[in-house]
């Protein structure tokens, strides 16, 4: 499957998933999408071409993996990674359903085969090793497939010393997996640990939502960390905190504006800005001089370079 | 120290137990008065042991949670204490906090000085609400992490004892990141050179009991249990039901046997029939033996090989398809 | 963005100049209607700026106090902003708080790439009240140490921009340990193995300016001031009056030519006539031509070298007596 | 000067200068002291037989530098070093009285030429590096001489693989000396920080009080850090907080225990104990087994060793 094809089964996937909010209803979003926070009503091909976020109010949809590749990565150059990786059912997990079954649900539903899109592109002209989370696909939730595909993308920009950016949006870990996918934050931040020592950049995005397993281990380890405007962030859910304080938490309480308060994040940028921004702080990051002994990193550096096509600058 | 359960509230699965229990009371208060009866006295007794010890060698693992979870289950200065009379505690994060929830020290372990970290639920009701029931706020996992750089400063291993239901879900944890305080640990965990030997002792709650957990070896008490989240929120999620915790702790496979047919845990540690609670000395001299036997074992490492064992052992960690490469 | 002080409230020793000033206004209106005046004002203002200049050749101590306190002076972001208008601001400790008294972001300086770090008081009433009037909190010298740490892992030259007054005397910030924040970072900057340039831009008070203050080289603008205690403080401690602050300035030598002269401070950059709020971009972009200067200097060291040269700059600083060995 | 004539010395003039408190008199505290906290009046050599510690009320009193001594190294093994530093006047500083004059009363007063002993001994057996200021000079405060005295007993330490002890008692930085005392501040946390990568023990003591430059600096850089009972401790004075506040403190606020409750301190333990966790400490961070290519250390040690006498244990 070439890339023009990956793109375009995923984009049909993506029509069906993307951009379902609580207030809209299948058949009728398709063609229309009522803002979730000013309740506009939106046509959803200008909704998409403003990159998922309302007109009228700036609120930032959430938005898949595919939709986000296309928005950020320079045309035409991103590669995935370890694409085939699907869930195994290592408890044999059953509740009302089985976890196989739900799994094949959510890959009805996403278009993908599981929660976390990586590989490597550029961002208007840098290099950089990419991995995205959606929403869409079992509430972004951290299992051993999405545990080891970060993992590998953190191994593979170590490797080839890429700057490293993780897109997160995640409900937190997938329970039908147990205590392994309880073990893939141990993983991934073991791997972000050797990716740091090695004195290499990566940047953390943080997406409506991201929570639990996904915030406590790698979303919180950027060197430097975006929110998208709105997004709701945190460890524990809202709901959870208000029935163990029993009292009603502020309404901006985890979201984005309210971390950057408190510290959490270094910055919240909306949507339209973010490949700006990530291309200025990789550039903010590289050594002004070409380090001593470099020759081989380069090297390695311009094969990947030579795979993508021309940057649109 | 040692406890008998016997006189006290039994837990769900031991109520059989309660009836013989009963006439054995009834049976020792006639005996004065009618030495004839001591023979069948001898018998209830033998029968209560074998019914005890059936019980215990059948436990479903919502029987385990409960002894896991036993109020007089041994904590994490139980342990420091009888490892080590003279133990002395760091406190704080010093940054304004010292969280009693975690229990920070410096230690002898046989011949091993270690730096001890565990989790404390507290045991009287002050002790409970200080230790806030063993779920630490960002500042004890900072203070956790203090004890980590200690540890790799002077070159010494590290103990970990988990028995947390997690992080706490307030307002003030979340305000001061405890996604970060959490998330920072096991990177750091995962980058120490130095020994580092976790046992769950009780409860381990998710990402909050995983924040101390990231070591080369992970031993479990032979009644604890360790779960991506606790049963009863398990249970309201999938099952949308309070009444399926049964079912959630099943389904989660969070018992130490489990775990370690999964290749999660290395090793379980016995514990007195009846659980740790009925004898303080024998499961603190068995987590004792234990500890000593991985730390003797993890100083054939060196220190970068400590930190690639840990790496590894993490790294493998996971169950998916992968197509075989073309 | 000029500011003219004239018009402004005039520091206390430029009151001779606002009889000048006064006349020249009133000539000014009168204009118009006689023309031959003209050589009149052109006089006053000839002598206008020759009494100024003199006025400036000989500040007294507290006057350069006056100017570094001037409220129009200009602060970090004022120079962030004039020396990379795209610039990336970071924030917070990650730990739950972002203290707008210290500024943290990524920055191009001509050639060199570098984290800049800076304390700022304030313009506006609220934003003063924000940023507490330039007195950091525990929160905000641990918001700037990560900026140390992000420049250390990076291999990016440190640049600090340091006025104010000092750390802030409340009680959360004893709570919260602003001793250790402040310790801590001293140690830290001490072992970056990165080029470290500090310009102290107005008050250099204290222990609070210090701790992002531990540099390869100190600038000093020309009328900025660095001392060990406000003078206020030292005269109600030493004198026991307030009334001797000007006193106090004398004797602590905290000018920056003084401290030029002790040998603690490595260079004196010139503000515009009036001091560095009568002209914004001039002073940025002297500012920024010295520390271009230095870091280009700094270049030639390796990272070892760059750590070394640091702290023996601090090891060698103090005054004492020690009698020749035997 | 021998040893013991170094003691009879300091001890004659520590007797004129120890315990006193604001209620005593001079000549009346030669033979009585009144308790500072439960006012009980106490005959002064049984005071000083209890480590200067009220028998009625546990309250610790100041004590400088050679009771300090006295009574935490074992006997006869303290070597002091660089005892012959002493302050210049760098800035000609002259306030209601010179410096210089300033200087002098100090060193009557205290029997000391500076308001810092450093020197190596043994603690319960074990070789440490001590550093011991005294408030009884100078309100202890740091100039060049106190910055010298400990950046060089970091050293020496560093040099000799020592565990590093500092005992602070200090109001802060020494005015007079004005931004040279700042910046011992920065001398002495660089020494710090070059022991400290050495991966060398440094306990720090903080006894009544601590204040000011001491406490942003070396005094809070202790890898373990003990306060006595009582004993104040902070970086603002009590008062300059109250006035800038406009509020009363807790009447415990900066006190040794509410610092250890409000996790700055590991430990708060009286006086009589000091001594022996000190050696418990020490121990604690020696490796279990001796470390390889260590026999230059082993000699180096053997010959500070050979020069003390045995100790008490
Ligand atoms: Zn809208
Ligand atoms: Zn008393």
């Amino acid at each position: 499957m070439d890339l023009k094809e990956w793109f375009a089964n995923r984009k049909k996937a993506a029509d069906n998933s993307q951009s379902k909010q609580p207030l809209t209803n299948e058949e009728y979003c398709a063609l229309w999408t009522q803002c979730f926070h000013c309740r506009e009503l939106l046509y959803t091909r200008d909704l998409r071409s403003n990159l998922f976020v309302c007109p009228k109010c700036q609120y930032h949809f959430r938005i898949g993996a595919v939709d986000r590749i296309e928005q950020l990565a320079d045309p035409g150059c991103f590669q995935e990674m370890d694409a085939d990786l699907s869930s195994a059912d290592p408890l044999g997990f059953v509740d009302t359903d089985a976890y196989k079954n739900r799994q094949d649900e959510a890959s009805r539903k996403s278009g993908l085969k599981e929660a976390v899109v990586c590989g490597t592109g550029k961002i208007r002209g840098r290099d950089a090793a990419i991995g995205i989370m959606d929403f869409g696909h079992f509430g972004g939730s951290m299992g051993s497939v999405v545990g080891e595909k970060v993992t590998r993308l953190v191994e593979h920009a170590l490797k080839h010393s890429l700057p490293l950016i993780v897109i997160s949006s995640s409900g937190g870990a997938r329970m039908q997996e147990g205590i392994l996918s309880l073990m893939q934050m141990a993983k991934t931040s073991s791997a972000l640990k050797s990716f740091s020592d090695a004195g290499l950049l990566y940047i953390s995005v943080l997406s409506e939502p991201t929570f639990g397993g996904v915030t406590a281990s790698f979303a919180m380890l950027g060197d430097f960390i975006i929110a998208e405007p709105g997004a709701r962030i945190g460890f524990a859910g809202r709901r959870v905190i208000e029935q163990t304080i029993k009292q009603k938490l502020p309404a901006d309480f985890q979201t984005a504006e309210y971390l950057l308060n408190h510290g959490q994040v270094d910055m919240v940028i909306e949507r339209a800005k973010l490949a700006d921004a990530l291309g200025a702080l990789i550039d903010l990051h590289q050594p002004s001089a070409p380090p001593k002994h470099s020759d081989a990193k380069d090297k390695s550096k311009q094969k990947v370079a030579a795979q993508s096509t021309p940057t649109r600058a | 120290m040692a406890h008998t359960d016997r006189k006290q509230v039994p837990l769900e699965f031991e109520q059989p137990l309660q009836a013989l229990a009963q006439q054995i009371e009834n049976l020792e208060k006639q005996l004065a008065d009618n030495p004839a009866i001591e023979s069948d006295l001898a018998r209830l007794h033998e029968q209560y042991d074998l019914l005890r010890r059936s019980l215990y060698s059948k436990l479903r693992p919502i029987d385990h949670l409960e002894l896991a979870r036993h109020k007089q289950r041994p904590y994490t200065r139980d342990y420091f204490e009888r490892w080590d009379s003279e133990w002395i505690e760091m406190h704080g994060d010093r940054k304004g906090a010292d969280d009693p929830a975690m229990v920070l020290g410096l230690l002898r372990i046989g011949g091993h000085k270690v730096v001890g970290i565990g989790t404390q639920k507290g045991r009287s009701l002050r002790d409970k609400q200080q230790c806030n029931f063993g779920m630490p706020q960002p500042e004890g996992y900072r203070k956790a992490l203090r004890g980590i750089r200690h540890a790799e400063k002077f070159n010494l291993p590290i103990v970990t004892l988990i028995d947390t239901p997690g992080a706490y879900p307030g307002m003030a944890a979340e305000e001061h990141n405890q996604a970060e305080a959490i998330a920072v640990n096991l990177m750091e965990l995962a980058g120490v050179t130095v020994p580092v030997v976790a046992v769950v002792t009780g409860e381990g709650g998710s990402g909050g009991a995983l924040a101390i957990g990231v070591a080369n070896r992970i031993l479990m008490l032979e009644h604890s249990v360790y779960s991506v989240i606790s049963p009863e929120g398990c249970a309201s999620i999938l099952w949308r039901s309070p009444d399926k915790v049964s079912e959630a702790c099943q389904a989660m496979k969070m018992t130490a046997k489990e775990l370690l047919q999964l290749g999660v845990v290395d090793e379980v540690i016995d514990e007195p029939l009846g659980g740790a609670h009925n004898d303080y000395d024998t499961v603190a001299t068995n987590a004792k033996m234990g500890l000593i036997r991985h730390l003797d074992n993890l100083r054939n490492l060196n220190r970068s090989q400590l930190r690639e064992d840990r790496q590894k052992k993490f790294r493998n960690i996971g169950a998916f398809y992968e197509p075989a490469a073309v």
